[in-house]
């Protein structure tokens, strides 16, 4: 009985005692993890919004007191908006990814629609894409911050903004390259309903970063 | 013991997942959220009203439990999946809830006098 | 049936392992990545204890001139972080590994070759943290390193650089490990090993488990907000930008609280499993103390607060941990009393682990006390921060934590090595350290309350606590041909102790029913189990009348294995009603596939020590050469994951 | 079987203790917790002898059970198999109560303590702010205008509420014999109270509690508890300007100006007397608030040398060396500096650095001479200073170039302080 690539014994022919597959187990751990992870950013982040020093600030308008210069609130809500909702979307196109491969080998839907559905490389490139305009979108705003003179350095807010947005991309683009990893053993080989498992983990991991997404736009974004 | 009586079936088709039919109302459903939180940011009235902040924390609380329900499928799936996430969830919570009361009190101040 | 089999020789047990040096380096067989566990941390126990002896020296008399305050500062935080992370936890690791799937019959963890990558990391992690110390660099914070002290502002120096990074990595393979042990326990029991029929010891891993799972995510990133303040300059702990100096605290504690149950259940767990096999009983109370462990664990995320009693919380939050904190003494006096009566009643053999295991119950029960002590803060603000702390800690942690794993050691060393350890060494080993261990710590009670501070290199004389120095300082120098008997005994026996046999102890759970040292498969066919007592059931029937026996899984166990059993043909059943094996086959005659060694997760490991060394390089200013290391570093991470993930676990067979 | 007796000797190492820890609160341990000074150590006693008294029937109980068990169920050759018990409903339910019903005893009197010190400060309280430094401590009375270092007087029967804050790390500041301790810290203020109210004059020791960097261990500081009158009169000879040359009391008002100073002769100065107020006499000082800390090796200065010192030069030397760059003499109108302690009325504190020498003239000279031996510092605090010496953090020779002092140099700077009684 050949195996495909699979860190865990495969439950075909190993007995695991609830009948779930081990990755589907531990991938659903570590989401737990994470959940203590990005607590413990967005708390500091909310314990330090209101304690700084100095400008620049994300919803109030600053003066320099050395320069004069009066700076504007820094967050840039229509921007931030459009690209949470490219992120929602992405989420969207990840189950539709999911359910196309499980769905390999069955009939196809009739009609051009049931073709797309059952595109599982389409769904897998736009989830990537999307995730990377994200990313793109991020790096304009991070860009822009630093031309407006708020660094990593330049005051608490600076620091934890960076820090637990940053995180986030970190986490973004991990999950670009991971659904970027399976859309290429898509593309050689074809993902079967074997494999279900593996972009299963993946899509998993990306809704988790799309709901921390949703908690921090409204945390650090909306609430002022 | 609670764990040992999930679904039994092998996980390739352990629950009839949903289907592009609700998927595009739940991404709708988001959409309408999204687009009504960013209009409450730009109404002065609103955002002045002491019902601003928990009704942000209202709609991301929906659009965050939607998402981990249908996209992620914990409605579905196997219940032993439920504890795994909302145990954690819920410390996490009580923890960072706990860290912003204690760490409310303090006073940036620079150096000292 | 009710006598163990002929045990097989030692020779034939060896025999079937290839042991050269490659073997260690690339091995994904749970039990040897339990035995690298374990010398490690056994070495790094060398390494904390002669810290500590130093230590103890230079505080033997008041204005004591033998290491410099530099270098003092150092012992001690090298001591704390060394014992803690490097010793007692990878020693738990050493059990986890070795015992968990042989406890719940599985013949391996869930993931092979993630539990060799998580003891490269800690090995590479713990050389990282120590090496610097013989180069009078090593971290001088303290353990839990309190911000600003461990700023840049206020530590320029590299030492701290290794603190943070060191921990950090220690993380990762903390982490790597509570998600593979997890997996384990929820989804590799044998047909009929429900929760409620696990081994105690694979109980307490399990709230273990959990309890890294959640507080380490919070330590890395408190390590992280001071990595980025040191190498990046952020402001997070940086008083002068308006940072909050408990920030630090906090997050710290969050982790650094429950990381003392991770350093006591998996003890807890041990003697669970020691006391009913001396007895003759079985544990009394099973479900109790197995939810005792799972309450200490939940309510140990609710009081971390308590060490931080003095930093001035307000009476609202000093109420709030005062009393939460209180409280866990219910459910851990609720296992002190189930154990005891445990053996009420028994037939108690006192072999040296029972000792070590008795030992645990009083000692332990001095640590929790004075724990309760400063649990009430006034009385705790002329406590905390001297020797009275560190009389609680010590007890706790060595009196608990080490006592109990010391009854681990010589309990399972049989089933490890197939040899038992010899007793009479093992009782001398044991008195020695008993007396030593309180004459080490009881006086420092008295020291703290008398007005000793901790962590200071130097005191005046006429203080009023020569005495008690003087008296610890000579139990810790004691305490090393204590354990120096211990390790003489550890390593002559390995070779030269009594053959064992399958069960010399006769117990009651699964690891005992196969030959000693198991096969590398483990099982040659899975027990099905019925009952609590899986092994007892067959030598001891009469044992076992009172409690419930159920076929409960066996279903679903044969239908899923079913396919396996037929589709060969010449295979035998994979499960099997529970049996004692005695016999000794490779995995190929049996037809089992092994997962295949790899070197695979010690490269991708020793691609994270160097992206990590990168960061001192660059702090030291030689930004070419860090960009190099990360350019490296990266591609080795990167590449050998890929390399790993995409090479199938076992041959097609 | 040998191990029936392990607890045993335990217990016996118990009941021995128990009268160690009366005799705690005798002379012989002089910074024992287990005093009954103020009200905030009563109330903490009163706390600890209530969890002792529960802790004590738990320690017994459970010990004397072990051994109990131990020798009443070892295994005897031919003894019967143990009846096979699994558990007991009842039992398990006791001792799950019992535990907490013992536990809501210690809580309560718990949570009435923690709000009984917590609720502020005595409107009446004596007001102290202080300030942590690596490692040395600033005390200010603000009502009374006073700045000093390293040592700190109350008044016998008086609230005392401190505020503390930090300079740069976290401290912890704590008189064992007097009240629990409490953290300072910067961006954050704390407060401690307590009432000094059933002690007689008296000295004590008190410490840095929380790990704070290298000299940790030296950050120490004295308390002396005084009767009201003598507080009077100490605070307002502190409050008081440094006068030099110590002029007749009528002639020279505090604050005399530097050239007013430079041109006053010699015999000016042997005609003044000190006029300083109260101190707490050194004679009285018990011998563990006496420093006994050794000189390090190598490091002297010649008798004749130290006794030669000239307090007029000594001032000019002074006046113009770096020392004024980081020291306050208040009534020395170039010494501003504010990085070190105030030395306004060093000659009427009996302990040098932070509680680590007696302030003698010897220990004075060779404090000045080579501090970061005298005392681990950081680089960032008192230099060494004396020509020729090794600096110990930055391994470099001091030289004249460098600010360097030589031995008279040193004797004539000490022959100076000396005087700021
Ligand atoms: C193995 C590790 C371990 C364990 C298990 C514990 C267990 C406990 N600890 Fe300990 N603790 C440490 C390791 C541990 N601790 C360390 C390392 C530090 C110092 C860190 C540092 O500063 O460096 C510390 C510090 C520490 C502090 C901070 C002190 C300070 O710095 O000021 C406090 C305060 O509340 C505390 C309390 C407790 C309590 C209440 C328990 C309870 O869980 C104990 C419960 C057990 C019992 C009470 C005994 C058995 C019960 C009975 C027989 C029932 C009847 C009993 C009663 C009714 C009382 N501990
Ligand atoms: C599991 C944890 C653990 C263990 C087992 C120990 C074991 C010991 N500890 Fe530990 N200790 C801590 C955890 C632990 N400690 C922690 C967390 C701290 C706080 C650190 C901080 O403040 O940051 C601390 C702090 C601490 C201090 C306080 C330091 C200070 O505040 O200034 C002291 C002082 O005596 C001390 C002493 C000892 C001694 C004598 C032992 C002994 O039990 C050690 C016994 C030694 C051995 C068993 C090995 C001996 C073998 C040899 C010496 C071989 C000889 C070899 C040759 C001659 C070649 N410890
Ligand atoms: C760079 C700053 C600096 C300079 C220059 C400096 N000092 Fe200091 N001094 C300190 C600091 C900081 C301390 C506190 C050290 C400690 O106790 O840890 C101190 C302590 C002292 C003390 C002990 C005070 C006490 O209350 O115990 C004396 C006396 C003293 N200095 C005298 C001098 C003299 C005299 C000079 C010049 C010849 C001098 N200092 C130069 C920073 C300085
Ligand atoms: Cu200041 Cu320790
Ligand atoms: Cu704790």
């Amino acid at each position: 009985m050949a195996h495909t690539a699979a860190e865990s014994h495969a439950p075909t022919h190993h007995y695991t005692t609830t009948g779930l597959d081990n990755r589907k187990v531990a991938i659903w751990m570590f989401i737990g993890s994470e959940c203590m992870l990005f607590a413990s950013l967005i708390s500091t982040y909310l314990i330090y919004k209101g304690k700084n020093l100095v400008g620049p600030l994300p919803h109030e308008a600053w003066t320099n007191p050395q320069t004069g210069q009066v700076m504007p609130a820094i967050l840039d809500i229509p921007v931030t908006s459009v690209s949470t909702f490219v992120l929602l979307m992405s989420s969207l196109s990840m189950v539709l990814a999911l359910a196309a491969v499980e769905n390999r080998g069955k009939p196809v839907p009739p009609g051009l629609g049931g073709r797309i559905l059952s595109s599982s490389k389409l769904w897998l490139f736009m989830t990537c894409l999307m995730g990377a305009i994200f990313l793109g979108f991020q790096a304009y705003e991070f860009t822009s911050f630093v031309h407006e003179g708020l660094t990593i350095r330049r005051n608490l807010f600076g620091s934890s903004f960076f820090t637990l947005t940053g995180f986030h991309g970190a986490h973004v683009t991990a999950g670009v390259i991971w659904l970027g990893t399976l859309l290429a053993i898509d593309m050689k080989r074809g993902l079967q309903p074997k494999d279900a498992v593996w972009v299963d983990i993946a899509a998993l991991y990306w809704h988790f970063v799309d709901v921390v997404w949703i908690a921090i736009f409204t945390l650090v974004y909306l609430i002022q | 013991m609670a764990n040992d009586h999930g679904s039994h079936a092998s996980p390739d088709h352990a629950h009839e997942h949903p289907t592009w039919k609700q998927y595009k109302w739940v991404a709708l459903i988001l959409t309408v959220i999204t687009a009504f939180e960013v209009w409450a940011y730009y109404v002065p009235a609103l955002v002045a009203s002491p019902f601003f902040v928990p009704m942000l924390l209202i709609m991301s609380a929906a659009k965050f439990v939607i998402v981990v329900m249908f996209y992620m499928h914990l409605k579905y799936d196997n219940r032993l999946f439920k504890a795994l996430f909302t145990g954690p969830l819920i410390i996490a919570m009580a923890t960072l809830i706990g860290l912003l009361f204690l760490l409310a009190t303090h006073k940036a101040e620079g150096g000292i006098g | 049936m009710a006598t163990v089999a002929a045990s097989p020789t030692y020779t034939d047990s060896a025999g079937s392992h290839r042991t050269g040096i490659m073997d260690w380096l690339t091995t994904v067989d749970h039990k040897k990545i339990g035995t690298l566990y374990l010398h490690t941390a056994l070495f790094f126990f060398l390494v904390g204890g002669v810290e500590a002896v130093i230590m103890r020296a230079q505080l033997m008399g008041p204005n004591g001139t033998l290491v410099s305050a530099e270098v003092f500062n150092q012992l001690f935080t090298m001591h704390g972080t060394t014992m803690v992370f490097l010793v007692i936890m990878p020693l738990s690791a050493a059990f986890f590994n070795f015992l968990i799937p042989l406890q719940i019959g599985a013949r391996d963890v869930a993931f092979p070759r993630l539990n060799a990558f998580s003891y490269w990391v800690y090995l590479f992690g713990g050389l990282f943290i120590t090496i610097p110390i013989f180069f009078n660099a090593a971290p001088d914070g303290g353990w839990f390193a309190y911000t600003p002290l461990t700023g840049r502002e206020y530590s320029p120096g590299q030492n701290l650089n290794f603190w943070v990074l060191g921990i950090q990595i220690l993380g990762i393979s903390s982490l790597a490990a509570a998600f593979n042990f997890a997996t384990t326990i929820i989804n590799m029991r044998a047909p009929g090993m429900t929760l409620m029929r696990m081994p105690m010891f694979t109980w307490m891993s399990f709230v273990v488990q959990w309890l890294i799972i959640l507080a380490f995510p919070v330590i890395t990133i408190a390590l992280f907000f001071m990595q980025f303040d040191r190498f990046f300059g952020t402001n997070f702990y940086a008083v002068s930008a308006g940072a909050d100096p408990l920030l630090w605290q906090h997050l710290f504690w969050i982790f650094g609280h429950p990381e003392v149950y991770i350093l006591i259940l998996p003890a807890f767990g041990l003697v669970s499993e020691v006391l009913p096999t001396y007895s003759r009983k079985p544990l009394f109370g099973y479900a109790v103390v197995a939810y005792s462990g799972i309450l200490i664990g939940f309510l140990g995320f609710g009081v971390w607060a308590h060490h931080m009693f003095a930093v001035g919380m307000g009476p609202i939050a000093d109420t709030v941990f005062g009393v939460t904190t209180m409280l866990i003494a219910i459910p851990t006096g609720v296992k002190i009393f189930n154990w005891i009566f445990t053996m009420w009643g028994g037939s108690i053999r006192f072999t040296t682990a029972m000792k070590f295991a008795i030992a645990l119950i009083a000692m332990f029960t001095i640590g929790g006390i004075s724990g309760i002590t400063h649990a009430a803060p006034p009385s705790d603000m002329q406590q905390t921060d001297t020797y009275y702390i560190v009389a609680h800690f010590h007890y706790v942690l060595y009196g608990g934590a080490i006592m109990g794993i010391f009854a681990g050691l010589y309990h399972y060393f049989p089933k490890w090595y197939g040899r038992k350890m010899d007793e009479r060494l093992g009782t001398w080993h044991f008195w020695l350290n008993f007396i030593a261990f309180n004459l080490t710590f009881f006086p420092m009670h008295f020291a703290g309350m008398l007005g000793m501070p901790r962590r200071i290199y130097t005191y005046d004389a006429g203080q009023g606590w020569e005495l008690f120095n003087r008296l610890s300082s000579y139990g810790a120098f004691l305490m090393a041909p204590a354990f120096l008997i211990f390790l003489w005994n550890f390593f002559r026996s390995k070779t030269r102790g009594e053959v064992a046999g399958d069960n010399p102890w006769d117990a009651a759970t699964l690891e005992w029913s196969i030959p000693s040292p198991p096969p590398e498969y483990n099982f040659a066919q899975i027990p099905m189990v019925t009952s609590r007592y899986p092994l007892w059931d067959i030598t001891h029937p009469e044992r076992m009348a009172g409690i419930p026996h159920s076929a409960e899984g066996w279903d679903d166990a044969k239908q899923r294995t079913g396919e396996h059993v037929t589709s060969g043909g010449k295979h035998e059943a994979d499960v099997a009603p529970m049996h004692i094996e005695s016999e000794r086959r490779s995995a190929k005659e049996l037809g089992i596939p092994m997962p295949n060694p790899t070197i695979k997760p010690l490269w991708v490991a020793a691609g994270i020590l160097v992206l990590f060394s990168s960061l001192p390089v660059m702090y030291a200013g030689k930004n070419m050469i860090a960009f190099a290391m990360m350019a490296i570093g990266g591609s080795m991470f990167v590449g050998f994951l890929y390399a790993w993930l995409t090479t199938p676990m076992e041959d097609a067979h | 079987m040998t191990g029936i007796f392990r607890p045993r000797q335990l217990a016996a190492i118990v009941a021995a203790a128990l009268p160690l820890l009366l005799a705690a609160c005798s002379g012989q341990y002089p910074n024992s917790t287990f005093t009954q000074l103020t009200d905030f150590n009563r109330d903490a006693n009163g706390l600890w002898n209530t969890m002792m008294f529960w802790a004590t029937i738990v320690f017994v109980f459970v010990e004397v059970l072990l051994v109990y068990v131990m020798f009443k169920f070892r295994r005897r050759p031919g003894g019967p198999e143990p009846v096979q018990t699994h558990g007991n409903t009842k039992l398990e339910l006791t001792w799950t109560v019992l535990p907490a019903v013992i536990l809501v005893f210690i809580a309560v009197p718990t949570v009435k303590s923690i709000w009984r010190f917590q609720s502020g400060a005595p409107a009446n309280a004596l007001q102290v702010d202080v300030i942590g430094h690596q490692w040395w401590w600033e005390f200010r009375y603000p009502e009374q205008n006073i700045v000093t270092a390293n040592e700190l007087y109350l008044p016998i029967g008086r609230p005392v509420n401190f505020t503390l804050r930090s300079a740069d790390v976290i401290h912890s500041f704590w008189i064992p014999q007097l009240a629990g301790k409490r953290d300072l810290m910067r961006n954050r203020t704390n407060t401690l109270w307590f009432t000094p109210d059933s002690v007689t004059p008296q000295a004590f020791n008190g410490s840095c509690n929380e790990f704070c960097g290298a000299s940790h261990a030296n950050m120490r500081f004295r308390a002396y508890t005084v009767s009201q009158a003598d507080f009077d009169s100490w605070a307002a000879g502190q409050a008081a300007n440094a006068i030099f040359p110590v002029a007749p009391p009528a002639a020279a008002p505090a604050g005399a100006t530097a050239t007013t100073v430079a041109a006053t002769t010699q015999d000016t100065v042997a005609a003044a007397a000190p006029t300083a107020g109260y101190a707490f006499p050194l004679s009285e000082l018990p011998p563990h608030v006496l420093p006994k800390t050794p000189i390090p090796a190598g490091l002297t200065i010649a008798d004749d040398v130290l006794a030669a010192g000239d307090a007029q030069r000594g001032f000019q030397q002074y006046s113009r060396s770096s020392c004024i760059g980081c020291h306050k003499i208040r009534g020395n109108p170039s010494s501003l500096g504010v990085i070190g302690p105030d030395l306004t009325h060093l000659g009427s504190r009996h302990t040098l650095a932070a509680g680590l020498f007696p302030n003698d003239a010897r220990h004075l000279a060779l404090w000045i001479k080579n501090a970061r031996k005298m005392k681990p510092l950081a680089s960032t605090s008192m230099p060494t200073l004396g020509m020729g010496e090794i600096d110990p953090i930055l391994k470099t020779t001091v030289t004249a170039g460098l600010g360097g002092l030589t031995d008279q140099q040193i004797s004539d700077i000490v022959a100076y302080l000396m005087t700021l009684k």
